[in-house]
């Protein structure tokens, strides 16, 4: 790869812009305690950081990786030089999403539609069984539901991609 | 290539033509002294040194007898050097000692042409002298050692000379030839650039062969390497408890004649002559408390030190045998010890000029097993 | 009379090593020193190491004095240290510091011991009695103690404390003491002494696992040690006797053993953002011993993220550590070590080498932990009103890291200053003490005089005769003690005793003045006294000997309370008195042969030869000048300043250089003390210390000059590497780091057009084969100009590949600064090092990005080669001249890489700066203080006694065979071909024997050891016991 | 004659081993008297003449303790006695003096357990090797 032609070397500007990244020193820390780095393919974050270092923008572009970040955040506990590399997988993910709308995770969807990703509240028998009143989950508070709503319209994500949420 | 150069010689001619070659030697400046032995006026074969070409003529080199190991005379004209260029005629055991000697800083070599000899051995000095005295020549004893007898009216070659493994000469620049050589032959062989330049400044030819040497010369060492074996085998199981020394050292009076005659032992003064051992009066007092202490008293004390010292420099020339007043036969007893400590660090007295003498060096990892602790 | 000025005292606060040095130099000069420690032993954490690199073992005693060597305790320093003029106050404290520049007043707080050790016999029952155990903190734990202990196994004497942290006072232990020492309720005691300088020496503290809690993930199992604890595994007095190295948890023994490197420093999370610069040297040689004592099936793994191998000899011995010992290096910082149920310590790492995650398991995982300095250098800035600089340090004079800023008469060394290494440590503690005694010089105190009380001069001729005293004080009474009657009706009857007389405590005012008279009237001339702790009274001892008319070289101390102690148990009464018979004989036999020593005055040429003129050459010169001692200053080019004076205008830690060398310039040529000699080189010289000749050739006028000085200082300095490599030479565009600067400062690089810069670390350097050392400053050249094209041109991309990063100590927040400001490292190594070509005038680069494991082709503006530093090549003329050797690198060889740094072998010759190794500029100017030290120390005295102890030369015996001089250490003999005789330098001679072995006949002897004395020593010890002296 | 009780003389270097016997000697770890401790400045200082004369002098065995390598205050002096002591064998074992006579051991400063072991050690196997045939009254001392 020849880093004069195939990078953007202000790529980090439009991805994560706190100045953390440049701080790495790929010590590895991070990736050699990291869950997700089991997967096949492995998620190596001080790879990724590595990449947004170089500005190499397709091959982030295409990185799958950063969506198996199961946010255990057992990077950013250990990081010796505090990149914070939990935060700026959230980063890439944005930047991901906000580029290719493929990107954008059903779940956003979910929540937008019930206020939660998983089922919730389904537990009604148990709950009374053991005495605990039901949970007050928001679909049962349809103002509240509609602010939701409202708020997450103003995010870039779902406003660029409105038609996803029953526009 | 070795290079040779014939001297041919009628019977009985030997020794007049060795003397006309080291005439050439001085005549033509090849060099500018020689020390070689030769017949004294009235008796006997000495080392003798000459300047000019007219002394020589009583030269008798292959004569068999070396009343003083030559390295300490070698040592005398050459530690304080007399910038003179000095032609030596010496035997095996001689330029081995001063090759050690070179190293103890007792002798320099810059300016010494070494003329090796081959040996057959030597007898002691008053056999010789009675031999002579009857009449029997240099010639004859060559003759009958080439037919492998030493032997001659009751007398026999010194016992250090019958286990030499050494019967010829190495770091020499000239080698006098005998060995395989064929009757009335002698070869001159140039060993070094410096021997070449010698030998072709006194007019010599090179271009001969040496027929026969080598098998000769193997014949002789291995015979010689045989009685060693043998004769190390007898001491080592005779001799190994102090008690058995003590027995074998009994008629020792502590004259320290061995030491003078010892050539590696280079000390000005042996240190049991120094005031180190001469002990107060209540000193042996305490030494004979309930002992029996034998006056004089130190004797397997400077048998044992002397071993010490210089079992790393023996050549076994014999010479201590040969000194002892009291016929005590000290050779195997150095010998035997210098063996094992030369063995020990893979040393061998009068090998090499550059090879460092085992106790003047020492390496961090070696020898491990002497403490057997690992760290 | 002149009035008679105060002797100067020194206060040095700390009794580690580089305190021990600082006050042992400052007491050799001459003057006072008062040595505190907080804890009860002197050493520091050296005590607890029993093996450092690059010797893999001990060598602490290497740092005594040489030339006043009988001033000083002459045995192994793990046993004590003494020096005549050190005062040393173990476990106290400096509660404040009143005054100022050369009148400090300072309370000391002598904190209660509980355990008077004066009287204290150490037999140790009260250690059994003693009902409480608790964790030795000296093993870290890894053994117990109990609450009356000794705090250090091989100190001898014990100094014996409470823990009252954990000492119920149940008073078993005061019950068991036969001498009473131990009173419960001591206090401590505070005590105001007035010095005129300080030393700061307190050391560093350590980052302990417990503490801190970035180490939670790693510190899962009492298998997870620090490696000050896996030293205490590795001795033979630490915590496994045998030393096989165990598993702390089940005493297994441990067969694969891992090192996690940088344990609580380089985390900028922690705000601890500095490297603690001696953890992976630490870890290297740990893991090598590791191996040694465990055999070679013991697995050995280091994670790391830079091996800072950067001092001299450090690449080699980790090259060595990886070749011979198999010692396995993995660039992988671990995030966290799990405990398995079977005990085994599970650690997952990225292996570089295969692009893989690996799963390893271990018996020991030692953590590599380094320094948290920051409260020590407040509790000082306290103490003595200092500043704080910006990285929470002590503040420091410009260019020094020895002087105070601000503070007159107030220094400090060693791992104060950050954690230093056992030469730095050494190198600060001579510096230290130099910068002090040039205080105490300017402020006009005086020094002790070494003139003992006058020597009386004995007739040697006269017939040997002795007194011996035997010290009868209280415990003798006890159970154990030996029968001195019977004792001295038997040795009275020994030949050439004069009198034999049982003294009351030698140790007390009436003992002395018992012993006094008792001597006065023996008229004897020699002496023998059996007394406790025979070092402790050695020199009160010698003054009452020499008042009674005694030659002090012919008294003898012998340890009658060791003997006594030692027949405790088994042995009857009678039986160990007839012992001690033949110990005291055998000691009549010895002094009975002594001859009567005498110190000998050699006088000294106090003039000084330095020999380079560079900043480091400059700063020895001035600092001896300043002194009184006259310097005669060779350079061999036509100006003073050297390469980094010249040359380099500043630095990026904010010095700079030339201006500093213009201005020492001013200063040398100005003082009337020092003579420039320019465009000169030194042929040949010839002599010892006090009495060296030097030949000058200048070529200027090609005249030669001789110069005639006491002692030598090479300080020959060093320059930029050449290369060849990478296309250097093929293009303007591929330059050096300095010629980089040089065109970056002076504008011939417009930055602007400039899109991308590339640099190369480690060119030909710590390779086999080419520069095989780390030239240590040029990884901070790389990041000086790195910081300076962001500077300049942020948009400016700029790579610097490299092996490792050298930024060790505080400079580590220059490497992250660089990396802050965009700069992008690439690590490479020796298999697959970057591709250069030139095409049409322009560097084309290939290189490896090993972390996205792929192929990177650049073409760079401009390709920056680090070259690391050669020596000067005159090195090889000067070493013949002056007959010094110098290492495989050529670079001088010093004494002893550790303990020895800035003197050479051959006493009287020092170095400094990069004639010994690259090193920064603050670190050149610190040795070059060091080595004017030193030099003072010799010269400032006119003439030096040297030791009664040394060899001397019998000419008539010698024959001049020279095994003596090869056989000598110290090259303290020589051969005088002009006169043919063997000479001795009587300043050089340590007195240790070995040219007297190697001469076979006596020729050579050390004086006091003559082969006479010991056969008679020999004889008596082996005389029978029991059987009754004879009338002899 | 009570059980024999072999008589070792012992050179200790002033720098690691005599202060390795002084701390055995502060910290109870008692050592068997057969020792005769005679302090030398360094292990390389023990010249030939002392081993020999002491064995002639009826010694039974002769340790030589010193400093470890690289330990050596003298940087070298235990690296020469090392050397030496392999001569010694060599010469002495050929008239019943083997190693198992002469001892040279490395023994730091801080070890003061293994200075007791050696002590022990070497006692308990020159006792079992019995006296040296030079140690008894009628040899005659030459």
């Amino acid at each position: 790869m020849n880093p004069q032609t195939e990078a953007n070397k202000d790529l980090w500007k439009a991805i994560y812009n706190t100045g953390d990244l440049q701080h790495c020193f790929n010590c590895s820390t991070c990736i050699s305690g990291c869950p997700a780095s089991f997967g096949d393919p492995p998620l190596l974050v001080r790879n990724l950081a590595r990449k947004v270092m170089y500005g190499l923008e397709e091959a982030l572009f295409e990185d799958d990786t950063p969506w198996a970040c199961v946010s255990c955040s057992r990077c950013e506990e250990m990081c010796p030089m505090d990149v914070k590399p939990f935060e700026m997988i959230l980063h890439i993910r944005q930047w991901q999403a906000s580029n290719d709308e493929t990107r954008v995770p059903p779940s956003i969807v979910e929540i937008y539609k019930r206020g939660y990703t998983q089922a919730v509240g389904t537990n009604v028998e148990t709950r009374q069984a053991l005495g605990l009143d039901p949970l007050p989950i928001i679909t049962n508070n349809p103002e509240q539901l509609a602010m939701f709503r409202e708020m997450l319209m103003k995010t870039p994500v779902i406003a660029a991609n409105d038609y996803m949420f029953g526009g | 290539m070795a290079k040779f150069s014939k001297l041919a010689f009628n019977k009985g001619e030997l020794n007049n033509q060795l003397s006309a070659f080291f005439a050439d030697l001085l005549e033509k400046n090849a060099v500018d002294a020689l020390l070689a032995p030769m017949a004294q006026p009235k008796k006997g074969v000495m080392q003798t040194l000459v300047t000019s070409k007219q002394n020589v003529a009583g030269a008798d080199p292959f004569a068999p007898v070396v009343p003083v190991n030559g390295a300490r005379l070698a040592s005398s004209l050459t530690s304080n050097p007399s910038g003179k260029k000095i032609g030596m005629v010496l035997r095996s055991c001689e330029v081995r000692a001063l090759v050690e000697l070179v190293k103890l800083k007792q002798a320099n070599l810059d300016d010494v042409v070494l003329i090796g000899l081959d040996c057959y051995g030597r007898y002691e000095n008053t056999d010789f002298l009675k031999l002579r005295a009857a009449g029997a020549t240099t010639e004859d004893f060559l003759e009958n050692a080439q037919a492998g007898k030493t032997e001659a009216d009751g007398c026999d070659v010194a016992g250090a000379c019958k286990i030499c493994e050494f019967p010829t000469t190495d770091n020499v620049d000239i080698r006098l030839c005998i060995f395989g050589a064929g009757p009335g032959t002698l070869l001159i062989e140039a060993v070094t650039e410096k021997g070449e330049e010698a030998l072709q400044t006194a007019g010599r030819k090179f271009g001969d062969s040496p027929t026969g040497r080598a098998e000769a010369v193997k014949k002789i060492t291995d015979a010689r390497v045989a009685a060693k074996n043998a004769a190390f085998a007898e001491y080592r199981n005779s001799t190994n408890t102090f008690d058995a020394l003590n027995e074998r050292l009994a008629a020792c009076i502590n004259c320290y004649n061995c030491r003078v005659a010892c050539p590696v032992c280079y000390c000005k003064e042996c240190v049991f002559v120094t005031d180190t051992f001469r002990h107060k009066g209540e000193q042996y007092i305490g030494w004979a408390s309930g002992k029996a202490l034998k006056m004089p008293a130190d004797t397997t004390f400077y048998h044992m030190t002397r071993i010490t010292h210089i079992a790393a420099f023996c050549v076994g020339c014999g010479q201590c045998t040969s000194a002892c007043p009291n016929d005590i036969d000290l050779m195997p007893i150095f010998r035997t010890s210098a063996e094992k400590a030369q063995g020990r660090f893979e040393y061998l007295a009068g090998r090499s000029l550059d090879e460092p003498q085992p106790l003047s060096i020492f390496d961090h990892d070696e020898l491990v097993e002497v403490t057997g602790q690992v760290k | 009379m002149a009035e008679n000025k105060p002797i100067g005292t020194v206060l040095v606060a700390g009794a580690g090593i580089s305190g021990i040095k600082a006050a042992i130099e400052l007491a050799e000069t001459g003057y006072k020193v008062l040595l505190t420690d907080s804890s009860t032993q002197v050493g520091g954490i050296l005590a607890k190491l029993d093996y450092q690199f690059p010797s893999d073992h001990c060598g602490m005693c290497r740092m005594l004095p040489m030339v006043g060597r009988e001033y000083s305790s002459e045995y192994c320093m793990r046993k004590s240290l003494y020096h005549e003029n050190i005062e040393i106050l173990p476990f106290t404290e400096v509660v404040s510091v009143a005054g100022d520049a050369g009148k400090y007043k300072v309370e000391l707080k002598k904190r209660a011991r509980y355990v008077n050790s004066e009287v204290c016999n150490e037999l140790g029952k009260c250690i059994e009695a003693c009902p409480v155990e608790t964790a030795d903190e000296f093993n870290h734990g890894l053994t117990k103690r109990k609450a009356i202990y000794k705090s250090v196994p091989h100190n001898v004497p014990q100094l014996l404390l409470i823990d009252k942290s954990v000492c119920t006072e149940c008073g078993e232990c005061v019950k068991v003491c036969s001498t009473g020492a131990i009173n419960l309720h001591a206090q401590d005691e505070v005590e105001t002494r007035e010095v005129h300088a300080i030393v700061l020496a307190s050391g560093v503290k350590l980052y302990n696992t417990k503490e801190y809690e970035d180490a939670k993930s790693y510190a899962v199992s009492p298998d997870v040690v620090t490696s000050l604890a896996f030293e205490r595994m590795l001795s033979g007095t630490g915590t496994y006797r045998d030393g096989i190295i165990k598993r702390p948890s089940d005493g297994k023994p441990a067969k694969k053993i891992a090192w996690i490197q940088c344990m609580g420093s380089r985390n900028k999370r922690q705000n601890r953002d500095y490297c603690s610069s001696v953890c992976c040297m630490f870890a290297l040689k740990e893991a090598v011993l590791a191996k040694e004592k465990g055999g070679d099936d013991v697995e050995t793994t280091i994670f790391y993220m830079d091996m800072r191998t950067f001092g001299k000899g450090f690449q080699q011995y980790r090259a060595n550590a990886e070749e011979e010992h198999g010692v396995r290096l993995v660039r992988c910082r671990v995030q966290e070590v799990v405990r398995e149920p079977d005990g085994n310590l599970r650690i997952r790492y990225f292996d570089p080498e295969t692009n893989e995650f690996q799963i390893a398991h271990y018996d020991i995982v030692v953590m590599s932990t380094g320094q948290v300095p920051f409260d020590d250098h407040r509790k000082w800035a306290e103490l003595v009103n200092g500043e704080l600089s910006p990285t929470g340090l002590l503040a420091t004079e410009k260019y020094s890291k020895v002087r105070l800023a601000g503070k007159q008469g107030i220094f400090m060394c060693g791992s104060l200053m950050g954690l230093t290494d056992i030469s730095e440590a050494m190198a600060s503690g001579i510096a230290a003490a130099g910068e002090a005694t040039s205080f105490l010089n300017a402020i006009g105190t005086d020094k002790v005089s070494f003139e003992d009380i006058a020597e009386p001069v004995t007739d040697d001729r006269q017939l040997p005769k002795a007194a011996v005293l035997l010290c009868k004080c209280g415990e003798f009474a006890g159970a154990e003690g030996i029968d001195l009657e019977m004792i001295k009706n038997e040795v009275m009857k020994h030949r050439g005793v004069g009198t034999v007389h049982v003294v009351n405590s030698i140790c007390s005012e009436e003992g002395q003045k018992e012993a006094l008279d008792v001597l006065k009237k023996a008229k004897c001339n020699r002496l023998l006294i059996g007394a406790c702790q025979p070092f402790m009274y050695r020199r009160k001892v010698r003054d009452i000997a020499k008042k009674a008319g005694y030659n002090s070289s012919l008294v003898q101390i012998f340890d009658l309370l060791g003997i006594a102690r030692r027949g405790t148990e088994e042995a009857s009464k009678l039986a160990w008195t007839r012992r001690t018979i033949t110990e005291i004989k055998a000691d009549l036999e010895s002094i009975k042969q002594k001859p009567a020593l005498h110190v000998q005055s050699v006088p000294i040429n106090p003039t000084a030869l330095v020999v380079g003129g560079g900043i480091g050459g400059m700063h020895s010169a001035l600092s001896l000048a300043n002194r009184g001692i006259p310097v005669h200053l060779v350079e061999k080019s036509g100006e003073l300043g050297g390469f980094a004076g010249n040359q380099i205008a500043a630095t990026v830690d904010g010095l700079k250089p030339m201006t500093m060398a213009k201005d020492l310039k001013l200063k040398v040529f100005e003082h009337s003390k020092i003579t420039v000699h320019l465009n000169s080189q030194v042929a040949k010289t010839q002599g010892t210390l006090g009495a060296f000749e030097s030949k000058i050739v200048s070529d200027g006028n090609d005249q030669k000059t001789y110069l005639h000085h006491g002692a030598v200082i090479m300080a020959t300095g060093g320059h930029e590497g050449k290369t060849d490599e990478y296309g250097y030479g093929q293009s303007e565009r591929i330059v050096t780091q300095f010629e980089f600067k040089q065109q970056l400062e002076s504008g011939a690089i417009d930055l602007s057009t400039v899109e991308n810069v590339v640099m190369i670390q480690c060119v030909g350097s710590r390779e086999a084969g080419k520069r095989e050392y780390c030239s240590r400053i040029c990884c901070m050249w790389a990041i000086a100009n790195a910081l300076k094209i962001k500077e300049m041109n942020p948009e400016v991309r700029v790579y610097v590949l490299y092996r490792d990063i050298m930024t060790y100590g505080f400079l580590e927040q220059y490497y992250t600064k660089a990396r802050a400001a965009g700069v992008i490292f690439v690590n490479y190594d020796l298999n697959s090092k970057p591709q250069v070509e030139v095409a049409d005038g322009m560097p084309v680069m290939r290189f490896t990005e090993n972390i996205l494991n792929t192929e990177v082709e650049i073409s760079p503006d401009y390709l920056v080669l680090s070259t690391g530093v050669d020596p000067e090549a005159t090195n090889k003329e000067l070493a013949e001249a002056f007959s010094l050797p110098l290492n495989d690198d050529g670079f001088f060889s010093e004494a002893d890489s550790k303990w020895r740094p800035i003197e050479f072998k051959q006493i009287g010759s020092f170095l400094a700066g990069a004639a010994h190794s690259p090193m920064p500029l603050p670190d050149v100017i610190m040795q070059a203080e060091a080595a004017a030290q030193k030099a003072y120390t010799y010269l400032s005295g006119g003439s030096i006694n040297t030791a009664r102890v040394i060899s001397t030369v019998k000419d008539a015996l010698c024959i001049r065979c020279q095994r003596c001089i090869a056989a000598c250490p110290f090259e303290a003999r020589s051969y005088n071909a002009a006169e043919h005789r063997i000479e001795v330098d009587p300043a050089g001679c340590q007195g240790c024997g070995m040219c007297a072995v190697a001469c076979r006949n006596n020729a050579a002897e050390v004086s006091g050891w003559s082969d006479k004395q010991m056969m008679s020593v020999i004889d008596a010890k082996l005389a029978d016991d029991l059987q009754p002296s004879t009338a002899s | 004659m009570s059980e024999f009780e072999p008589k070792i003389v012992a050179f200790f270097c002033n720098w690691c081993t005599f202060t390795a016997a002084d701390l055995a000697g502060t910290s109870r770890l008692t050592y068997p008297p057969n020792i005769k401790i005679i302090r030398v400045m360094c292990s390389g200082m023990v010249d030939p003449k002392y081993v020999i004369k002491a064995f002639l002098n009826g010694a039974d065995g002769v340790l030589i303790g010193g400093c470890w390598p690289g330990d050596c205050h003298y940087i070298n002096g235990n690296l020469k006695a090392r050397r030496r002591v392999a001569l010694l064998t060599e010469l002495l074992s050929q008239y019943g003096i083997g190693p198992e006579r002469l001892w040279l051991r490395w023994i730091a400063a801080s070890e003061g357990t293994m200075l007791k072991e050696v002590a022990e050690q070497m006692t308990a196997s020159i006792k079992k090797l019995g006296p040296s045939e030079l140690n008894n009254p009628q040899a005659m001392v030459a």
